[in-house]
Protein backbone atom coordinates (compact mmCIF):
# COMPACT_ATOMS: atom_id res chain seq x y z
CA UNK A 1 0.00 0.00 0.00
CA UNK A 2 0.97 3.48 -0.48
CA UNK A 3 0.99 6.25 2.07
CA UNK A 4 1.82 9.78 2.30
CA UNK A 5 3.76 12.07 5.03
CA UNK A 6 4.54 15.48 5.19
CA UNK A 7 7.34 17.21 6.97
CA UNK A 8 7.57 20.68 8.12
CA UNK A 9 9.00 23.18 9.78
CA UNK A 10 12.68 22.45 10.96
CA UNK A 11 12.14 19.12 9.66
CA UNK A 12 11.31 19.64 6.27
CA UNK A 13 14.55 21.91 6.05
CA UNK A 14 16.89 19.06 7.27
CA UNK A 15 15.09 16.32 4.94
CA UNK A 16 15.41 18.62 2.17
CA UNK A 17 11.68 17.85 1.27
CA UNK A 18 8.01 18.57 2.28
CA UNK A 19 6.54 15.17 1.76
CA UNK A 20 7.15 12.07 0.24
CA UNK A 21 5.12 8.54 -0.38
CA UNK A 22 6.34 5.81 0.45
CA UNK A 23 4.84 2.05 -0.61
CA UNK A 24 4.61 -0.47 2.69
CA UNK A 25 3.68 -3.80 3.34
CA UNK A 26 -0.32 -3.81 3.98
CA UNK A 27 -0.89 -3.70 7.86
CA UNK A 28 2.32 -2.12 8.63
CA UNK A 29 1.68 -0.40 11.81
CA UNK A 30 2.81 3.21 12.99
CA UNK A 31 5.41 1.92 15.17
CA UNK A 32 6.71 -0.33 12.17
CA UNK A 33 6.71 2.92 9.63
CA UNK A 34 9.16 4.69 12.29
CA UNK A 35 11.68 1.81 12.20
CA UNK A 36 11.75 1.57 7.76
CA UNK A 37 11.97 6.05 8.16
CA UNK A 38 14.73 5.53 10.88
CA UNK A 39 16.86 3.04 8.37
CA UNK A 40 16.05 5.48 5.63
CA UNK A 41 17.58 8.22 7.35
CA UNK A 42 18.89 8.58 11.37
CA UNK A 43 17.37 12.23 11.26
CA UNK A 44 14.17 9.86 12.32
CA UNK A 45 15.59 8.63 15.12
CA UNK A 46 16.30 12.48 16.27
CA UNK A 47 12.48 13.16 15.33
CA UNK A 48 11.01 10.01 17.44
CA UNK A 49 12.65 11.20 20.50
CA UNK A 50 11.53 14.67 20.94
CA UNK A 51 8.62 14.73 22.81
CA UNK A 52 7.57 18.27 21.35
CA UNK A 53 6.80 16.62 17.76
CA UNK A 54 3.27 15.56 17.00
CA UNK A 55 2.39 12.83 14.72
CA UNK A 56 -0.94 13.25 12.98
CA UNK A 57 -2.53 10.68 10.76
CA UNK A 58 -5.33 12.21 7.92
CA UNK A 59 -5.57 15.08 10.99
CA UNK A 60 -6.28 13.74 14.14
CA UNK A 61 -3.39 13.43 16.25
CA UNK A 62 -2.44 10.07 17.20
CA UNK A 63 -1.11 9.03 20.86
CA UNK A 64 -0.89 5.23 20.53
CA UNK A 65 1.74 4.19 17.90
CA UNK A 66 0.24 0.92 17.26
CA UNK A 67 -2.18 2.19 15.20
CA UNK A 68 -2.39 0.36 12.16
CA UNK A 69 -1.96 1.84 9.25
CA UNK A 70 -4.32 2.22 5.77
CA UNK A 71 -3.62 2.54 1.82
CA UNK A 72 -3.98 6.39 1.06
CA UNK A 73 -3.36 7.64 4.37
CA UNK A 74 -1.75 10.79 4.90
CA UNK A 75 0.99 11.30 7.91
CA UNK A 76 2.27 14.63 8.77
CA UNK A 77 5.25 15.20 11.36
CA UNK A 78 4.93 18.33 13.22
CA UNK A 79 7.25 20.53 15.36
CA UNK A 80 6.07 22.74 17.58
CA UNK A 81 3.52 25.02 15.87
CA UNK A 82 4.28 29.31 15.89
CA UNK A 83 1.16 30.47 14.20
CA UNK A 84 -0.80 34.16 15.21
CA UNK B 1 -15.66 31.86 9.11
CA UNK B 2 -12.64 30.77 8.52
CA UNK B 3 -9.73 31.87 5.88
CA UNK B 4 -6.20 31.34 5.24
CA UNK B 5 -4.93 33.97 2.74
CA UNK B 6 -1.81 34.82 1.08
CA UNK B 7 -2.51 38.85 0.53
CA UNK B 8 -2.83 41.24 3.27
CA UNK B 9 -6.34 42.20 3.53
CA UNK B 10 -8.59 45.10 4.98
CA UNK B 11 -9.96 45.01 8.27
CA UNK B 12 -13.09 46.73 7.19
CA UNK B 13 -13.74 43.94 3.93
CA UNK B 14 -14.25 41.55 7.73
CA UNK B 15 -16.27 43.45 9.29
CA UNK B 16 -19.19 43.40 7.10
CA UNK B 17 -19.19 39.82 7.32
CA UNK B 18 -20.23 39.39 10.69
CA UNK B 19 -21.79 42.99 11.05
CA UNK B 20 -25.78 42.63 12.33
CA UNK B 21 -28.03 44.64 14.14
CA UNK B 22 -27.66 41.72 17.37
CA UNK B 23 -24.24 42.95 17.91
CA UNK B 24 -23.63 45.12 20.82
CA UNK B 25 -19.95 44.14 21.06
CA UNK B 26 -17.27 43.03 18.73
CA UNK B 27 -14.05 42.87 19.60
CA UNK B 28 -10.57 42.04 17.13
CA UNK B 29 -7.49 40.68 17.94
CA UNK B 30 -4.98 41.71 15.08
CA UNK B 31 -1.32 40.22 14.83
CA UNK B 32 1.22 41.85 12.48
CA UNK B 33 5.00 41.62 11.39
CA UNK B 34 7.43 43.39 14.10
CA UNK B 35 10.01 44.95 12.74
CA UNK B 36 12.25 42.32 14.78
CA UNK B 37 15.84 41.43 14.77
CA UNK B 38 17.04 38.73 12.77
CA UNK B 39 20.33 37.59 14.70
CA UNK B 40 21.69 39.93 16.55
CA UNK B 41 21.57 43.87 17.64
CA UNK B 42 22.18 44.98 14.13
CA UNK B 43 20.57 42.93 11.71
CA UNK B 44 16.68 43.79 11.45
CA UNK B 45 14.64 41.19 9.65
CA UNK B 46 13.27 41.83 6.26
CA UNK B 47 9.95 39.74 6.30
CA UNK B 48 8.64 36.71 7.76
CA UNK B 49 7.93 33.53 6.03
CA UNK B 50 4.64 31.48 7.14
CA UNK B 51 4.84 28.08 6.46
CA UNK B 52 1.11 26.31 6.63
CA UNK B 53 -0.21 22.67 6.72
CA UNK B 54 -3.33 24.23 4.66
CA UNK B 55 -5.69 21.30 5.55
CA UNK B 56 -5.05 20.39 8.97
CA UNK B 57 -4.94 24.10 10.07
CA UNK B 58 -8.56 24.90 8.68
CA UNK B 59 -9.64 22.03 10.57
CA UNK B 60 -7.95 23.17 14.03
CA UNK B 61 -9.43 26.95 13.49
CA UNK B 62 -12.69 25.55 12.67
CA UNK B 63 -12.26 23.34 16.13
CA UNK B 64 -11.28 26.09 18.10
CA UNK B 65 -13.93 28.36 16.38
CA UNK B 66 -16.35 25.49 17.72
CA UNK B 67 -15.32 25.53 21.07
CA UNK B 68 -15.37 29.16 21.64
CA UNK B 69 -19.03 29.17 19.82
CA UNK B 70 -19.98 26.81 22.46
CA UNK B 71 -18.71 28.13 25.92
CA UNK B 72 -19.69 32.17 25.25
CA UNK B 73 -22.82 33.76 24.02
CA UNK B 74 -21.37 34.57 20.41
CA UNK B 75 -23.20 35.87 17.24
CA UNK B 76 -20.30 35.22 15.11
CA UNK B 77 -16.76 34.69 15.21
CA UNK B 78 -14.32 35.16 12.29
CA UNK B 79 -10.59 33.93 11.81
CA UNK B 80 -8.09 34.99 9.17
CA UNK B 81 -4.75 33.67 8.68
CA UNK B 82 -2.23 34.28 6.42
CA UNK B 83 0.52 32.14 4.95
CA UNK B 84 3.26 32.11 2.68
CA UNK B 85 5.65 35.39 2.94
CA UNK B 86 4.65 38.63 4.86
CA UNK B 87 6.37 42.26 4.89
CA UNK B 88 7.19 43.86 8.34
CA UNK B 89 4.12 45.64 9.31
CA UNK B 90 1.33 43.60 7.65
CA UNK B 91 -1.42 41.38 9.24
CA UNK B 92 -0.58 37.94 10.18
CA UNK B 93 -3.58 36.96 12.10
CA UNK B 94 -7.15 38.59 12.61
CA UNK B 95 -9.84 37.47 15.20
CA UNK B 96 -13.14 38.65 15.24
CA UNK B 97 -15.51 38.26 17.72
CA UNK B 98 -18.95 39.34 17.99
CA UNK B 99 -21.41 38.88 20.94
CA UNK B 100 -24.37 41.26 22.50
CA UNK B 101 -22.44 41.92 25.33
CA UNK B 102 -18.87 42.77 25.76
CA UNK B 103 -17.78 40.07 28.33
CA UNK B 104 -18.49 36.94 25.33
CA UNK B 105 -16.60 38.79 22.96
CA UNK B 106 -13.54 40.21 24.94
CA UNK B 107 -13.05 36.48 26.79
CA UNK B 108 -13.64 34.89 23.66
CA UNK B 109 -11.38 36.21 21.73
CA UNK B 110 -8.33 35.99 24.15
CA UNK B 111 -9.31 31.88 24.28
CA UNK B 112 -8.76 31.78 20.43
CA UNK B 113 -5.88 33.49 20.04
CA UNK B 114 -4.41 32.14 23.18
CA UNK B 115 -5.89 28.56 21.44
CA UNK B 116 -4.25 29.58 18.17
CA UNK B 117 -1.12 30.49 18.98
CA UNK B 118 0.12 26.86 20.12
CA UNK B 119 -2.65 24.37 18.09
CA UNK B 120 -3.32 25.19 14.64
CA UNK B 121 -0.35 24.13 11.50
CA UNK B 122 1.71 27.38 11.30
CA UNK B 123 4.72 27.61 11.69
CA UNK B 124 7.31 31.31 11.89
CA UNK B 125 10.29 31.96 9.87
CA UNK B 126 12.49 35.30 10.07
CA UNK B 127 13.66 36.26 7.14
CA UNK B 128 17.17 38.12 6.47
CA UNK B 129 18.63 37.99 2.80
CA UNK B 130 17.64 34.99 1.36
CA UNK B 131 18.57 33.41 5.25
CA UNK B 132 16.11 32.01 7.05
CA UNK B 133 15.54 31.05 10.86
CA UNK B 134 12.88 29.27 12.82
CA UNK B 135 11.09 31.04 15.50
CA UNK B 136 10.82 29.12 18.29
CA UNK B 137 7.57 28.44 19.97
CA UNK B 138 7.68 30.43 23.96
CA UNK B 139 6.72 28.57 26.64
CA UNK B 140 4.48 31.23 27.97
CA UNK B 141 2.28 31.01 24.72
CA UNK B 142 1.46 27.27 25.97
CA UNK B 143 0.65 28.77 29.36
CA UNK B 144 -1.28 30.89 28.06
CA UNK B 145 -3.29 28.03 26.51
CA UNK B 146 -3.46 25.53 29.31
CA UNK B 147 -5.27 28.14 31.21
CA UNK B 148 -8.97 27.58 29.04
CA UNK B 149 -8.64 24.10 29.73
CA UNK B 150 -11.54 24.83 32.85
CA UNK B 151 -13.17 27.01 31.13
CA UNK B 152 -13.57 25.98 27.66
CA UNK B 153 -16.40 23.39 26.68
CA UNK B 154 -14.10 20.88 24.82
CA UNK B 155 -14.71 17.94 22.79
CA UNK C 1 -5.56 60.14 19.94
CA UNK C 2 -8.99 60.74 21.14
CA UNK C 3 -11.84 61.62 19.63
CA UNK C 4 -15.50 62.59 19.80
CA UNK C 5 -17.56 62.31 16.25
CA UNK C 6 -21.25 62.69 15.30
CA UNK C 7 -20.56 60.35 11.92
CA UNK C 8 -20.04 56.83 11.45
CA UNK C 9 -16.19 56.15 10.76
CA UNK C 10 -14.31 53.37 9.29
CA UNK C 11 -12.07 50.57 11.31
CA UNK C 12 -9.15 50.74 8.75
CA UNK C 13 -9.08 54.46 8.63
CA UNK C 14 -8.47 54.78 12.45
CA UNK C 15 -6.09 51.34 12.48
CA UNK C 16 -3.97 53.74 9.55
CA UNK C 17 -3.36 55.75 12.53
CA UNK C 18 -1.85 53.20 14.89
CA UNK C 19 -0.35 51.61 12.37
CA UNK C 20 3.40 51.12 13.15
CA UNK C 21 6.39 48.28 12.27
CA UNK C 22 7.09 48.14 16.25
CA UNK C 23 3.76 46.64 16.44
CA UNK C 24 3.25 42.99 17.00
CA UNK C 25 -0.41 42.82 18.77
CA UNK C 26 -3.38 45.29 18.51
CA UNK C 27 -7.07 44.65 19.97
CA UNK C 28 -10.14 46.35 19.31
CA UNK C 29 -12.64 47.05 20.88
CA UNK C 30 -16.00 48.08 18.65
CA UNK C 31 -19.66 49.07 20.71
CA UNK C 32 -22.53 49.37 18.02
CA UNK C 33 -25.89 49.97 18.09
CA UNK C 34 -28.24 46.86 18.85
CA UNK C 35 -31.46 46.04 17.63
CA UNK C 36 -33.08 46.46 21.42
CA UNK C 37 -36.75 47.14 22.43
CA UNK C 38 -37.85 50.53 23.56
CA UNK C 39 -40.24 49.56 26.38
CA UNK C 40 -42.33 46.63 25.70
CA UNK C 41 -41.60 42.72 23.53
CA UNK C 42 -42.74 44.27 20.45
CA UNK C 43 -41.67 47.78 19.99
CA UNK C 44 -37.82 47.79 18.90
CA UNK C 45 -35.70 51.06 18.82
CA UNK C 46 -35.10 52.79 16.23
CA UNK C 47 -31.86 54.53 16.92
CA UNK C 48 -30.32 55.83 19.86
CA UNK C 49 -29.21 59.28 20.96
CA UNK C 50 -25.85 59.57 22.93
CA UNK C 51 -25.49 63.36 24.75
CA UNK C 52 -22.23 64.26 25.68
CA UNK C 53 -20.71 66.66 28.02
CA UNK C 54 -18.20 67.11 25.44
CA UNK C 55 -15.30 69.27 27.19
CA UNK C 56 -15.28 67.01 30.54
CA UNK C 57 -15.72 64.11 28.42
CA UNK C 58 -11.99 64.50 26.29
CA UNK C 59 -10.77 65.34 29.54
CA UNK C 60 -11.82 62.14 30.88
CA UNK C 61 -10.89 59.86 27.93
CA UNK C 62 -7.43 61.56 27.81
CA UNK C 63 -7.33 60.39 31.65
CA UNK C 64 -8.34 56.69 31.18
CA UNK C 65 -5.92 56.70 27.89
CA UNK C 66 -3.02 58.30 30.21
CA UNK C 67 -3.42 55.30 33.31
CA UNK C 68 -3.49 52.71 30.08
CA UNK C 69 -0.56 54.02 29.17
CA UNK C 70 1.28 53.77 32.32
CA UNK C 71 0.35 50.61 33.66
CA UNK C 72 0.79 48.63 30.26
CA UNK C 73 3.85 48.81 27.28
CA UNK C 74 2.07 50.20 24.94
CA UNK C 75 2.91 52.01 21.43
CA UNK C 76 -0.41 53.70 21.07
CA UNK C 77 -4.20 53.80 22.07
CA UNK C 78 -7.06 55.32 20.47
CA UNK C 79 -10.49 56.13 21.50
CA UNK C 80 -13.33 57.14 19.15
CA UNK C 81 -16.32 57.64 20.78
CA UNK C 82 -20.03 58.91 18.88
CA UNK C 83 -21.98 61.31 20.12
CA UNK C 84 -25.82 62.37 18.69
CA UNK C 85 -28.58 60.66 16.95
CA UNK C 86 -26.91 56.82 15.92
CA UNK C 87 -28.80 54.06 14.07
CA UNK C 88 -29.12 50.88 14.23
CA UNK C 89 -26.27 48.62 13.59
CA UNK C 90 -23.63 51.72 13.50
CA UNK C 91 -20.44 52.08 15.38
CA UNK C 92 -20.88 53.57 19.02
CA UNK C 93 -17.36 53.61 20.14
CA UNK C 94 -13.82 52.25 18.88
CA UNK C 95 -11.26 51.42 21.14
CA UNK C 96 -7.72 50.26 20.04
CA UNK C 97 -4.49 49.62 21.86
CA UNK C 98 -1.17 47.96 20.34
CA UNK C 99 1.88 46.98 21.43
CA UNK C 100 4.97 44.85 20.93
CA UNK C 101 3.32 41.54 23.07
CA UNK C 102 -0.61 40.53 22.79
CA UNK C 103 -1.25 40.66 26.77
CA UNK C 104 -0.18 44.33 27.13
CA UNK C 105 -3.05 45.59 24.20
CA UNK C 106 -5.54 42.77 25.11
CA UNK C 107 -5.29 43.87 28.90
CA UNK C 108 -5.74 47.34 28.37
CA UNK C 109 -8.30 47.70 25.93
CA UNK C 110 -10.46 45.84 28.22
CA UNK C 111 -9.42 48.32 30.75
CA UNK C 112 -10.29 51.01 28.94
CA UNK C 113 -13.56 50.17 28.08
CA UNK C 114 -14.38 49.35 31.22
CA UNK C 115 -13.87 52.26 32.65
CA UNK C 116 -15.32 54.07 29.97
CA UNK C 117 -18.38 52.69 30.48
CA UNK C 118 -18.57 54.12 33.83
CA UNK C 119 -16.53 57.33 33.94
CA UNK C 120 -16.82 59.05 30.68
CA UNK C 121 -19.56 61.76 30.60
CA UNK C 122 -21.77 60.27 28.23
CA UNK C 123 -25.40 59.26 27.78
CA UNK C 124 -27.55 57.04 26.10
CA UNK C 125 -30.91 57.35 25.35
CA UNK C 126 -33.26 54.61 23.02
CA UNK C 127 -35.08 56.20 20.33
CA UNK C 128 -38.84 55.29 18.96
CA UNK C 129 -40.91 57.77 17.10
CA UNK C 130 -39.68 60.75 18.60
CA UNK C 131 -40.11 59.35 21.91
CA UNK C 132 -36.89 58.97 23.86
CA UNK C 133 -35.80 56.60 27.10
CA UNK C 134 -32.90 56.85 29.21
CA UNK C 135 -30.88 53.50 29.21
CA UNK C 136 -30.12 53.06 33.25
CA UNK C 137 -26.38 52.52 34.47
CA UNK C 138 -25.73 48.70 35.31
CA UNK C 139 -24.60 47.27 38.52
CA UNK C 140 -22.48 44.81 36.98
CA UNK C 141 -20.40 47.66 34.99
CA UNK C 142 -19.39 49.35 37.77
CA UNK C 143 -18.18 46.04 39.31
CA UNK C 144 -16.18 45.70 36.20
CA UNK C 145 -14.56 49.12 36.52
CA UNK C 146 -13.68 49.01 40.38
CA UNK C 147 -11.61 45.38 39.65
CA UNK C 148 -8.88 47.54 37.75
CA UNK C 149 -8.39 49.47 40.76
CA UNK C 150 -5.56 47.40 42.43
CA UNK C 151 -3.94 46.81 38.72
CA UNK C 152 -3.75 50.34 37.05
CA UNK C 153 -1.68 53.20 37.82
CA UNK C 154 -4.67 55.82 39.00
CA UNK C 155 -3.10 59.42 39.14
CA UNK D 1 -20.36 86.91 40.04
CA UNK D 2 -21.88 84.95 37.18
CA UNK D 3 -21.73 81.14 36.90
CA UNK D 4 -22.59 78.71 34.26
CA UNK D 5 -24.36 75.29 35.11
CA UNK D 6 -24.94 72.21 32.72
CA UNK D 7 -28.06 70.06 33.14
CA UNK D 8 -27.60 66.71 31.51
CA UNK D 9 -30.09 63.30 30.90
CA UNK D 10 -33.12 63.32 32.99
CA UNK D 11 -31.84 66.42 35.06
CA UNK D 12 -31.43 68.53 31.69
CA UNK D 13 -35.18 66.95 30.64
CA UNK D 14 -37.29 67.53 34.21
CA UNK D 15 -35.46 70.97 34.35
CA UNK D 16 -35.90 71.42 30.32
CA UNK D 17 -32.89 72.84 29.94
CA UNK D 18 -29.58 72.34 29.11
CA UNK D 19 -27.51 74.87 31.05
CA UNK D 20 -28.01 78.45 32.63
CA UNK D 21 -25.92 81.37 33.60
CA UNK D 22 -26.78 82.78 37.45
CA UNK D 23 -25.76 85.97 38.65
CA UNK D 24 -24.80 85.28 42.52
CA UNK D 25 -23.08 87.05 45.17
CA UNK D 26 -19.40 86.60 45.57
CA UNK D 27 -18.34 84.59 47.76
CA UNK D 28 -21.03 82.23 47.53
CA UNK D 29 -20.19 78.65 48.18
CA UNK D 30 -21.50 75.27 46.39
CA UNK D 31 -23.55 74.58 49.80
CA UNK D 32 -24.87 77.84 49.31
CA UNK D 33 -25.90 77.05 45.75
CA UNK D 34 -27.36 74.22 46.45
CA UNK D 35 -30.14 76.30 48.55
CA UNK D 36 -30.40 78.87 46.25
CA UNK D 37 -30.92 76.22 43.18
CA UNK D 38 -33.73 74.66 45.66
CA UNK D 39 -35.92 77.91 46.44
CA UNK D 40 -35.87 77.89 42.33
CA UNK D 41 -37.13 74.61 41.82
CA UNK D 42 -38.10 72.32 44.22
CA UNK D 43 -36.56 69.38 41.92
CA UNK D 44 -33.04 70.36 42.94
CA UNK D 45 -33.84 69.03 46.47
CA UNK D 46 -34.35 65.57 45.22
CA UNK D 47 -31.10 65.68 43.30
CA UNK D 48 -28.69 66.85 45.64
CA UNK D 49 -30.21 63.33 48.02
CA UNK D 50 -29.14 61.28 45.01
CA UNK D 51 -25.73 59.70 45.87
CA UNK D 52 -25.75 58.60 42.00
CA UNK D 53 -25.08 62.27 41.15
CA UNK D 54 -21.91 63.57 40.52
CA UNK D 55 -21.06 67.31 40.61
CA UNK D 56 -18.22 69.16 39.05
CA UNK D 57 -16.34 71.82 38.43
CA UNK D 58 -14.55 73.45 36.07
CA UNK D 59 -14.31 69.93 35.01
CA UNK D 60 -13.32 68.31 38.26
CA UNK D 61 -15.48 66.51 40.51
CA UNK D 62 -15.76 68.02 43.95
CA UNK D 63 -16.20 66.14 47.11
CA UNK D 64 -16.10 69.18 49.60
CA UNK D 65 -19.99 70.69 48.92
CA UNK D 66 -17.96 74.36 51.02
CA UNK D 67 -16.01 74.81 48.56
CA UNK D 68 -15.69 78.40 47.60
CA UNK D 69 -16.99 79.59 43.98
CA UNK D 70 -15.54 81.88 41.31
CA UNK D 71 -17.04 83.99 38.40
CA UNK D 72 -16.88 82.40 35.40
CA UNK D 73 -16.96 78.94 37.07
CA UNK D 74 -18.69 76.21 34.73
CA UNK D 75 -20.49 73.62 37.24
CA UNK D 76 -22.18 70.51 35.97
CA UNK D 77 -24.43 68.29 37.40
CA UNK D 78 -24.37 64.63 36.15
CA UNK D 79 -26.52 61.40 36.39
CA UNK D 80 -24.61 57.97 35.83
CA UNK D 81 -23.15 57.77 32.96
CA UNK D 82 -23.63 55.39 30.03
CA UNK D 83 -20.84 55.55 27.58
CA UNK D 84 -19.46 52.99 25.17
Amino acid sequence: MKIKIKYFSWIRIKLNKSEEFLNIDDKTNFEELKKILISNNNLFSEIFKDNSIKIFINFKEIENHQINLSNGDELAILPPVTGG
Amino acid sequence: MIKILKKNFSIDEYYEKIKSNENGAISFFLGTVRQDLFDNETNKIESIFLECYRDLAIKQLEQIRKEALKTWKLNNCLIIHREGSINIGEKIVLVMTSSSHREDSIRSNEFIIDRLKVEAAFWKFKILKNQSKIIEQKEKDIEKSLKWSDIVNEE
